[in-house]
């Protein structure tokens, strides 16, 4: 089981992995390579990542979520490498019984993804390219 | 004793190399290691702090005293998602 | 534009309706058939509507969610007839730059659907049928 | 007047039917035609007050004066998503 992958993303592969017959709610979430970020244009985007760690620290965030939110389904697959304006760079797809937890469960995934998991991305746009991040704040 | 200093993102791009293999005294702790490639890399002599640090795929403290054979990376702010 | 049918639910097809190259977000919402509710075994549903109505219904809610959160794009459809176990009644996706637009645009969606669009279910289980949220409350 | 009444849902089990044509006086209340709908049906009769009400296909208050043309609805507890 990877949560990492350097393909296109099939957001419904996902979707069959949670649903089961018990549940009535299903949220996907998918993070999109938009063309703008902050003010600038952005033409795309790399991501990389320190890939075993990266697996783990995905893994540790989907437990986490589990154990607040007791009996939703979880699936997450992040790509990386190059993507262009409207490609998934994520997937998080959560089932559950009742929409309550699975809007929950997807919100907090994707908010802690962002916060641990150790990857990264250089936006390339009109004026050159860019770690997002990385300025000031390190 | 010997360490694996792997680099990504923007580290990778200042130092022009994905990892470097250390050889360092007993007693180095992680923040050490940061201390050295401020010196050694003008683009980082403003950043005091080191950035988050991951030893053998588990983030860690600047306190975290190395051991031979560990693997160790410091971890700019993350962008995922 | 309709926001109702009476066949199957394609969700890609309404990510697709939404999505825009400023778009760094997707949440796409989808009510599934579950096999249980309020502790019955459900097997199917059967959803009626006040047809012209419960678009013109629609419709506004669609409406005071795009005022609620500027710049969201949404769609919706929502399926009539007989379902069963694991067919979608309701996709709703919603596009924006930031997720958090497109999070609550998606809840704010639903629940007002629920509240005010003249949809109604029949639950048929081992016990019977019933019309759902009949029984006491009107 | 006439005024034309949709029966859904459970109305429309109860009633066996979908719809109605009803002749009623001028000055008719839409919230007077539920009244007449509990006589005539005995799983009515607990339901002292409507469901809610849709005259010509928007909601309306119990009060609302019908006019000769209207279309009415009884808006039993929605239930969509």
């Amino acid at each position: 089981m990877s949560y990492l992958t350097d393909s296109p993303i099939d957001s419904a592969a996902l979707r069959r992995q949670v649903m089961r017959d018990s549940d009535g709610a299903c949220v996907i979430f998918e993070g999109v390579v938009r063309n703008h970020h902050e003010g600038k244009r952005v033409e795309s985007i790399f991501y990389d990542a320190y890939r075993p760690m990266a697996e783990k620290e995905i893994e540790k965030v989907i437990r986490s979520v589990e154990l607040d939110f007791p009996g939703v389904a979880v699936a997450v697959l992040h790509r990386l490498g190059q993507l262009g304006i409207g490609d998934i760079s994520i997937t998080i797809a959560c089932a559950a019984a009742h929409r309550a937890d699975a809007y929950a469960a997807s919100r907090a995934i994707i908010d802690r993804v962002k916060e641990t998991v150790p990857i990264w991305k250089k936006e390339r746009g009109p004026d050159g390219e860019e770690w997002v991040g990385w300025q000031g704040r390190c | 004793m010997k360490v694996r200093l792997l680099y990504f993102a923007i580290l990778k791009d200042i130092t022009g190399r994905s990892e470097a293999e250390l050889t360092l005294p007993e007693g180095t702790l992680a923040g050490d290691v940061w201390t050295s490639m401020r010196n050694q890399y003008a683009q980082l002599a403003g950043y005091a702090q080191p950035p988050m640090i991951a030893v053998n795929e588990a983030y860690a403290r600047p306190e975290t005293r190395l051991r031979d054979g560990d693997e160790l990376a410091f971890i700019p702010p993350v962008a995922g998602g």
